[in-house]
């Protein structure tokens, strides 16, 4: 063996040993506080950092989740049961079990059905009209129709439909992150459950006026005359404010109300068409 | 020697198309809504109900809370209902309305026209009295006048400052008030002075208003320590920070009041108002509106009762021009849009402007080239650019250390900018978030 | 734990010490052979080892520059002189620059340049009798009647097209080969 | 009678000025400029400055209409002003596949890129113009001489410029008044009378254009008589310290891009700071580094090379200098 | 004046990142915010040239008099690791409020291309220990003032519509590109 | 706090009053596969009246100013003394190993000062919390 | 995760260059043409198929603690034999990518991968995840270099098919950083799709 290589590993062994010295101390010094679990967890979740989940993002959310003692309230709505389900796989706890959500729009205020009575010339933007006047319909409650929920929404699950002039929300891809609700001024949008080939009956509308004043800007406004109240054998619908509310996990989508409406505020999606007589409300559909 | 305010400032058109229109008094229309809300501050309460038979000038709704004002029967009559209304602001309110029924006024009001030029009150008297009569602030805030002649312990006020500007285009209320009223606005700028205990007033009035003027220097040679100041013409002079700035040199602080400097800034109209309060025990129950458009067949200045609905004005100015596409509250830069005209007159109400649809629809918005002009045209030293996309982007921590809550609304940024971007739109949308964050980070 | 370490930086080091010695033999020839090519590439076919046999000739402008002779048996048939400029476009510019021993321009190899590519790269290759590059033009001229000065200064050179500073620059790197050659008496 | 009224916040009111009166505003200040050029170059001007117009407007709209998907706003006259001060800022003899080279980095590259108008930290026709010289030496460096109204496009004449002259012959040794003898005099580089991109030669013209901007408020004096005093300065001093190795100041304002530079180029809105304060500090250091470019650096010419140096930092002068906030310094009376 | 080309040449023609290529990670990562930057280069600053000393005598007076230079490499790279470690625990034992405020201001020093890359380079061009410091200091300015310059620019980027496809490293390079164009104007100065 | 510009870092309480906070490399693109930079997190302690619970997510504010300073104290004002005695060792005619060997000093002297004044030092900053 | 997922993640979805935007200095330095970036890839590669093949099987040795310093060792091993050999065998090669090949060392992708995979891994999925990772480096040098290559002097892999000089900006410093803005957007698009 040449000195050289003897040099070399003296030389090296001194260097190891220094560098292993101060290392090691640093090592000592910057204990890891961090539990390697959040990096799973972290791995686990869908990585769209959307904030559905109310915190900054997923990693946020997956240090949370790891500190957390239980899953109560903690979800992530775009990772769904799957992903809460891996999570707990991981902290070695029990999912809780959160039932799928949609939004759900709750206005009908189309050109066709709620007269436009002023034409917004502004800034587009929900928030700057919401914070100048009532809005382009006798309706103050209605959708402004600039589309915030939309630019909001970072899973391309709405688009303004020219023709309403409404927002649409695609059920396939909506994950029910909330960035929608929480970007509407009118607070219109809603978080519902989701049922079973997305079918959902839900009063599309949020006029709290009493039933003229409603009724004259907008003829499919929920009027609260009650009627539905009655109708629902679930005790789904409340009645406030002259307006009616379906609660989506206590509807059975046994679609009376809808029959009942005189103003055909509430809306039935997803159904077969009906069948000629109303006399029977088509059962079949139920589930 | 006129003055004006340093830096910023722009020159829009003036179409003052009424300035040598004389105030005409309106006659009192069958019907009147009476908003309870015409003031900063909490709605009054109304005092009166449903059947309730009224005589003009009685109070129906009385002040609620620190700042807040009465609000008196402009006609005589019987309370029809009392329900939600939309006013001028675009959303609704309760409102009190009434049917006329002849025109029969609370005894204690004197109707004459004859000048009472001594004032004969205390300074608690004066206060008090613009405090029962309902009194606010007629240049476009409506802030309660009581509370402005109430100076905090230990602020000093040696400055009095009666607003004459009238910057607005179109606008010519208080350039008529001037002239014709002239001496009644002066007595009121020296009750005003007497109220705050102060031995000088100052009247800013544009170089476009010679004859006002004229007029006012002339009588204010009857009258101890007014003087008055003319000043170029340059919109916003009207702001009270810049009309403070033009006429004395003191700049009020960021966030500060016009006290802090030791001044108060009254309207002309708000001084004529306190001149009928305190002299003439009138409380606020009319005003004078300009009713004004390119194509308004006979545009003029109107004193018309408070709750008069701006459609009759409207009728009083020869109709309503077919093409109307906009119609605006108060003046083209700072005035509000009305989505519908059956809407009433408010304290608050200096002007109905009437635009021809070619001009009532902004251009078409197009991407910021920043050219700077939006900067040099504010008179506040903003950056309107920046503090519009920011809070376009919701980055209102941002907008807030570029000190985003000093814009004043003149939208002198918006109205210059060549890519027509709605800058003030968007800072006021921020503007209000900013103070709501802050209030939430001082009650936490 | 410190031991581990020990033992990796051991591990580590008989295998580089181990690399090192087998590579060390191949680096220093390919680093011999690169001069060797330059020199074989600028001065007619030889026999010796020039490397073995360079010299240091002062230039007189304080410093010296390398100069390698070339032998066929004992016979001198040109030398190799290592030169360079600090005028390029790019700053330093390093040659070997070949003269026949009548003082004649053999051939020149750049062995080293930072210029422009596309512009004053163009003086490093090798043209061909149709298709003549910038360097080809030196070859055979002596500088003792082919000034070497670009045409714009009123020279002989023809510049590389929109490179005038780095053909100036290349004409100085040979002109210091060339005055040192004279000088050190080898003409 | 119900209209449907329209409803906007406040204010009402918008100025007549637009975007597009701006740029065409800037169109006309190059009118005598261009009209120079073609007096001077000939028919290679009017082909290049067609070409850059044509492929910078056809760029953007591609872009927009094809890969951003956007609607199209070639109408706001953006692109146009950016093609002419391309075309402006190269020899009048360039070929056209080069040009539209130009076109592709200037819209392509510095602007659409950014997000388009408006979004582009540096000047457009600059970046074209520099990347185009650095990528073509040979082509952007070879200047028609100035012959009056020919008909010749790529074969024209060429010669070297004036600044070229210089700076070689300095570099060479040579001394300036010898070197001045090879130059046009004072008064021929006012009127044009150099070789030199297409649009840079007339100093005349360019000042016309300069003064109908200023007069329409389209730009404000900070930025060029910033830049200009602060080259006159420099190079003055330098002149006065050895009157053989550095040229007048009057020779540096007139040749080259300065004045092409100080009037349209430096006074982009888009890429220049948005306070006068900020626009005399930005001009200072373009001017300071376009001399130091021509006295010491490689290239003769400067003025790209600074304008879009300090294109870089004007974030920086826009987020430092503010403009004086009102009520900032509290007075009390 | 030889310090003083060595300075220009450094900062401006030669700069680290936009001619030379070394440290381009850090400039694309740390350049998001012009507070971030500045910080971040001023911290660079010294730790280059405490590397920069500290490799060069390690060099010459260990690694060449034992003749093994070729072992640069990884002496160099313990060395370097070992001592930014070594004064970021200085400072933590120093001052914890002090050592805090710079964590959560400034990202870790690790070694990057820029501090090996000029350790390498300085005895690569030969230069003395002075030198060498000069050389250091300067390079690191001019890695600051790129830095900087770049993150001035991303902030205003921030309020800008910049097509989604370029967010974020695309468009930090293709600034960092027109910003090597403009710096090559530079070129010669020295 | 509203005057002048801040710094804010995300972090999570870890237990009251301290505070758990990923350091600034957290902003870092390559922090996923950049070891020496990775896992270190640092433990703030925060005085605040707010009441915070484990677990919280908080953004933790520090003036700019101070960051600037400790960025002196901790980088800038070393490297100076560095130069500083470098420079004046030479100049002495100290050849350039103990030149370096007495700068390398002089920063230790530097750090031991700071040392001594650590309790004034440490109470120039002072972080916030925003929940 | 299978083996050839394994493997060819390195290419498209975890690219080290074009996705995670690491050890951009090598290559923007050596891209120049296309065969230079080839040879820094398969140099780096090396590194890395040495390094992962290493530490991932002295994984239960190492102890936790001074695994960093022990891998920094390790992988500064293998640089400087690359470095050796290249200076031996390719001088020509080891002198155009110069000061880069020792930069190896300090290359994020090595010691992350090191640290995030090999270190956890198996030998052999270690090994798979470095010739991955190593050839997705190289692939993208490549494609980096050849474009430079055309777009600079019209020509691939030294093959001259445009006759006159090319876009020279591409060869230098500028025309690396742009051509690599670009192809990072481009993948993030095909990764996106
Ligand atoms: C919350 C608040 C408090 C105010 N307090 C006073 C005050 O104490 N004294 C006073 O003279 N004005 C006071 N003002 C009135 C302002 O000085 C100012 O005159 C008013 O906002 C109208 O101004 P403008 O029309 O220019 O906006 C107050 C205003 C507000 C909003
Ligand atoms: C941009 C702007 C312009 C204004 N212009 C006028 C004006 O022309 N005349 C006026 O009396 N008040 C104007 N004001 C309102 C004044 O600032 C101030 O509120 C008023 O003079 C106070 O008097 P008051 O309380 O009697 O209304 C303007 C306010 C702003 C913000
Ligand atoms: C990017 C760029 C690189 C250049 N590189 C060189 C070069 O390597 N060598 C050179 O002599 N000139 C180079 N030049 C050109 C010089 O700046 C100068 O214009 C030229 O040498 C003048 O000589 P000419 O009379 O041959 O055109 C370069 C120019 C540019 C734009
Ligand atoms: C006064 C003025 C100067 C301009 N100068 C340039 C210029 O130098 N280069 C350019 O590409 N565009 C210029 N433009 C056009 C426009 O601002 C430019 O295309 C934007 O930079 C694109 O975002 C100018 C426009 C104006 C109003
Ligand atoms: S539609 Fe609303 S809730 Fe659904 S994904 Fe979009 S933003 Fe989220
Ligand atoms: S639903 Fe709400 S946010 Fe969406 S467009 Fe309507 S008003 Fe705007
Ligand atoms: S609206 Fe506000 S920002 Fe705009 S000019 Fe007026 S004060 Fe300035
Ligand atoms: S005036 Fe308009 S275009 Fe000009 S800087 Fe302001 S916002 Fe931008
Ligand atoms: S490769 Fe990352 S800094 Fe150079």
């Amino acid at each position: 063996m040449s000195s050289t290589v003897l040099f070399t590993i003296a030389m090296l062994g001194i260097l190891g040993f220094l560098a292993a010295v101060i290392l090691y101390f640093v090592a000592q010094k910057f204990r890891v506080v961090e539990d390697p679990r959040i990096d799973l967890v972290n791995e686990a979740l869908p990585g769209a950092n959307c904030g559905g989940c109310g915190y900054t993002g997923c990693r946020a959310f997956a240090e949370t989740l790891v500190k957390s003692t239980s899953f109560d309230g903690l979800n992530c709505p775009v990772g769904g049961a799957d992903t809460m389900g891996k999570v707990a796989l991981i902290l070695d706890r029990q999912p809780v079990a959160v039932e799928p959500r949609v939004a759900v729009l709750r206005c009908n205020g189309t050109p066709a059905n709620a007269a436009r009575t002023s034409y917004y010339d502004g800034a587009v933007s929900c928030r700057v009209a919401h914070s100048l006047y009532g809005g382009t319909t006798g309706c103050h409650y209605g959708c402004l129709g600039c589309g915030d929920c939309v630019d909001a929404c970072k899973f391309d699950a709405m688009y303004m439909d020219p023709v309403t002039e409404l927002p649409v929300i695609i059920d396939d891809k909506c994950v029910a992150c909330g960035a929608c609700v929480k970007a509407c001024p009118r607070n219109i949008i809603e978080l519902r459950k989701r049922n079973k080939k997305d079918r959902k009956i839900y009063v599309s509308c949020v006029n709290k006026d009493k039933g003229g004043p409603a009724r004259k800007a907008c003829k499919v406004a929920c009027i609260g005359c009650g009627k539905c109240v009655k109708v629902c054998p679930y005790e789904a619908i409340t009645m406030e404010n002259n307006l009616a509310f379906i609660d989506s996990y206590k509807c059975k989508l046994c679609r009376k109300c809808v029959a009942e409406c005189p103003t055909g505020a509430i809306l039935e999606i997803g159904f077969p068409v009906r069948e000629e007589r109303p006399a029977q409300p088509a059962e079949a559909a139920t589930n | 020697m006129f003055k004006t305010f340093p830096k910023g400032g722009i020159h829009p058109p003036e179409n003052k198309l009424t300035a040598d229109k004389p105030i005409v008094v309106l006659p009192v229309p069958p019907q009147v809504t009476v908003p309870v809300s015409q003031h900063i501050g909490a709605p009054a309460v109304p005092v009166v109900e449903k059947g309730t038979e009224v005589k003009a000038g009685q109070i129906i709704a009385e002040a609620k809370g620190f700042v807040s004002a009465n609000i008196h029967s402009p006609v005589s009559g019987k309370v029809n209902k009392i329900d939600t209304f939309v006013d001028t602001t675009g959303y609704k309110q309760t409102a009190v309305l009434i049917d006329v029924q002849g025109d029969e006024w609370v005894e204690t009001v004197d109707r004459s026209t004859t000048l009472v030029k001594e004032i004969t009150m205390t300074r608690e008297q004066i206060i008090e009295r613009c405090k029962e009569c309902g009194l606010v602030g007629l240049g476009g805030a409506t802030f309660p006048t009581h509370i402005k002649m109430t100076v905090p312990s230990g602020k000093k006020c040696d400055l009095v400052i009666i607003n004459g500007v009238e910057c607005e285009p179109y606008l010519t209320s208080d350039h008529r008030l001037m002239l014709e009223r002239g001496a009644e606005v002066l007595t009121g700028a020296a009750i005003i002075m007497k109220a705050l205990g102060v031995e000088r007033v100052i009247v800013g009035i544009e170089a476009n208003k010679p004859d006002a003027i004229k007029h006012l220097t002339d009588l204010a040679a009857g009258f101890q320590g007014i003087t008055i100041q003319p000043l170029k013409v340059k919109y916003p002079q009207g702001g009270e920070k810049q009309l403070i700035k033009a006429c004395t040199g003191r700049e009020v602080p960021s966030g500060g009041l016009p006290l802090d400097v030791g001044v108060v800034v009254q309207n002309v109209g708000t001084a004529y108002a306190v001149y009928e309060a305190v002299q003439k025990n009138k409380p606020l129950v009319e005003r004078v509106v300009t009713v004004t458009g390119k194509k308004v067949k006979e545009p003029g200045n109107f004193q018309v009762r408070i709750g008069t609905p701006v459609t009759s004005l409207i009728e009083a100015a020869g109709g309503m021009p077919d093409d109307t596409g906009k119609v605006v509250n108060g003046g083209p830069m700072m005035g509000k849009a009305l989505a519908m005209t059956d809407v009433p007159v408010t304290k608050g109400t200096s002007g109905i402007i009437l635009f021809p649809s070619e001009e009532s629809r902004r251009a078409v918005v197009q991407p910021c080239i920043r050219c700077g002009k939006c900067s040099s045209a504010c008179a506040m030293g903003l950056e309107p650019w920046l503090i519009s996309v920011l809070s376009e982007k919701a980055m209102f921590e941002k907008a807030e250390e570029e000190k985003i809550t000093d814009c004043m609304e003149c939208g002198a940024c918006a109205y210059t900018c060549p890519a027509k971007r709605p800058l003030l739109d968007y800072i006021r949308l921020g503007k209000s978030t900013v103070i709501r964050m802050a209030r939430e980070r001082i009650t936490k | 734990m410190i031991l581990s370490l020990t033992l990796i930086s051991l591990g580590a080091s008989a295998a580089l010490g181990f690399v090192y010695e087998m590579t060390k033999g191949p680096i220093e020839t390919s680093a011999m052979n690169k001069k060797l090519d330059a020199i074989k590439q600028v001065v007619p076919a030889f026999t010796n080892d020039p490397n073995q046999e360079m010299f240091l000739l002062p230039t007189g402008e304080g410093d010296s520059l390398e100069v390698y002779p070339a032998k066929n048996g004992e016979e001198i048939v040109g030398y190799a002189v290592k030169s360079y400029t600090n005028n390029g476009f790019s700053g330093y510019i390093g040659f070997m620059v070949g003269f026949t021993p009548t003082g004649v321009i053999y051939n020149i190899s750049v062995l080293e340049q930072k210029e422009t590519p596309g512009l004053g790269t163009k003086m490093v290759p090798e043209g061909t009798p149709d298709k003549p590059e910038f360097k080809d033009q030196f070859k055979g001229k002596d500088p003792a009647d082919f000034v070497l000065k670009v045409k714009k200064d009123g020279g002989p050179v023809d510049a590389i097209t929109a490179a005038t500073i780095s053909s100036r620059a290349f004409c100085d790197g040979i002109q210091r080969a060339y005055n040192t050659f004279v000088k050190g008496g080898l003409k | 009678m119900n209209n449907i009224l329209n409803v906007s916040p406040s204010p009402h009111q918008q100025s007549i000025e637009t975007t597009r009166r701006l740029m065409f505003g800037v169109v006309i200040a190059l009118a005598p400029a261009l009209a120079a050029s073609v007096y001077f170059f000939g028919l290679g001007a009017i082909i290049v400055t067609l070409t850059s117009v044509l492929s910078c407007v056809a760029v953007e709209y591609l872009i927009q209409k094809f890969i951003l998907k956007k609607e199209p706003s070639i109408s706001d006259g953006s692109a146009v002003v950016t093609g002419l001060l391309l075309a402006f800022n190269v020899p009048s003899n360039l070929p056209v596949y080069i040009i539209v080279i130009g076109a592709v980095i200037s819209i392509g590259v510095a602007k659409m890129t950014f997000g388009g108008l408006g979004s582009n930290p540096f000047n457009p026709a600059l970046v074209g113009r520099v990347f185009l010289l650095v990528s073509f030496p040979v082509k952007m460096t070879s200047w028609p001489v100035p012959t009056g109204f020919k008909t010749g496009y790529l074969d024209a004449v060429t010669g070297a410029t004036p600044l070229g002259i210089m700076s070689e012959g300095i570099k060479n040794g040579e001394t300036v008044s010898a070197l001045m003898e090879k130059i046009p005099s004072h008064m021929q580089l006012f009127y044009g009378y150099m070789g030199g991109s297409m649009g840079e030669i007339a100093a005349a013209a360019l000042i016309i254009g300069g003064i109908y901007l200023i007069w329409k408020k389209i730009i404000t004096w900070h930025i060029p008589v910033s830049i200009l005093v602060t080259v006159a300065l420099f190079t003055g001093i330098l002149w006065l310290a050895d009157p053989t190795k550095f040229a007048d100041p009057l020779f540096h304002l007139l040749t080259g891009g300065i004045m092409l530079g100080a009037i349209f180029m430096a006074t982009d809105y888009v890429t220049s700071p948005m306070t006068h304060k900020g626009m005399i500090i930005y001009g200072v250091g373009i001017g300071v580094i376009t001399v130091l470019i021509r006295t010491w650096g490689a290239y003769p010419e400067g003025v790209s090379f600074a304008i879009l140096i300090m294109n870089a930092f004007v974030p920086l002068l826009n987020m430092y200098i503010k403009p004086k906030r009102f009520g900032k310094e509290v007075k009390h009376g | 004046m030889e310090y003083i080309i060595l300075i220009i040449s450094a900062i401006f023609v030669n700069n680290i990142v936009l001619a030379q290529y070394l440290g381009v990670c850090p400039f694309l990562g740390v350049s998001n915010k012009v507070s971030t930057s500045i910080g971040m280069s001023g911290a660079v600053t010294f730790v280059m040239v405490l590397a920069t000393m500290v490799t060069y005598l390690i060099y010459t007076y260990v690694l060449v008099p034992l003749g093994l230079g070729f072992m640069q490499t990884i002496a160099y790279i313990l060395v370097i690791a070992a001592l930014v470690q070594m004064v970021e625990i200085i400072l933590k034992k120093i001052s914890q409020p002090l050592y805090q405020a710079l964590g959560i201001f400034l990202p870790l020093i690790t070694t990057n291309c820029a501090v090996l890359g000029v350790a390498i380079l300085v005895i690569k061009k030969d230069y003395n220990l002075a030198e060498g410091i000069v050389y250091g200091a300067a390079t690191a300015v001019g890695f600051g003032l790129a830095m900087v310059v770049l993150a001035g620019i991303r902030e205003q980027l921030e309020l800008a519509d910049v097509p989604s496809g370029m967010k974020g490293a695309p468009i930090a390079l293709v600034t960092a590109g027109i910003l090597a164009l403009a710096f090559m104007g530079f070129t010669g100065l020295v | 706090m509203q005057q002048g510009e801040t710094i804010t870092h995300e972090g999570m309480v870890l237990k009251a009053p301290g505070i758990f906070v990923a350091e600034a490399c957290a902003g870092c693109h390559a922090k996923s596969v950049c070891a020496p930079g990775k896992s270190e997190t640092r433990i703030i302690t925060v005085k605040s009246d707010a009441t915070l619970h484990p677990g919280d997510h908080v953004t933790l504010v520090l003036m700019k100013s101070q960051g600037f300073r400790a960025l002196a104290i901790g980088y800038v004002i070393p490297f100076i003394v560095l130069i500083a005695a470098f420079v004046v060792t030479s100049v002495a005619g100290a050849g350039e190993l103990v030149s370096a060997l007495l700068s390398f000093a002089s920063i230790g002297i530097y750090y031991f000062v700071i040392w001594l004044l650590r309790e004034k030092i440490g109470e120039k900053f002072e972080f916030k919390i925003k929940a | 995760m299978n083996q050839l997922q394994n493997f060819t993640k390195g290419f498209l979805k975890e690219n080290p260059i074009l996705v995670m935007i690491l050890g951009t200095c090598p290559t923007l330095a050596t891209t120049s043409s296309m065969i230079n970036g080839l040879g820094m890839g398969i140099a780096t590669t090396f590194v890395l198929l040495g390094s992962n093949t290493v530490i991932s099987m002295m994984k239960n040795v190492i102890p936790d603690k001074v695994r960093i310093p022990a891998f920094i060792i390790v992988i500064a091993t293998f640089v400087t034999i690359v470095d050796l050999v290249m200076q031996a065998y390719v001088p020509s090669l080891y002198e155009t990518l110069g000061i880069f090949i020792p930069l190896i060392v300090v290359n994020c992708i090595v010691l992350g991968r090191a640290e995030a995979f090999a270190s956890k891994n198996t030998v052999w999925s270690s090994v798979v995840d470095g010739a991955g990772m190593g050839l997705g480096f190289t692939a993208a040098l490549g494609v980096l270099g050849a474009v430079r290559e055309i777009l600079g002097s019209g020509a691939i892999a030294g093959f001259k098919f445009i006759p006159g000089d090319g876009i020279l900006v591409f060869i230098l410093a500028p025309g690396a950083f742009i051509a690599l803005g670009y192809l990072i957007a481009v993948v993030n698009k095909i990764n996106k799709a």
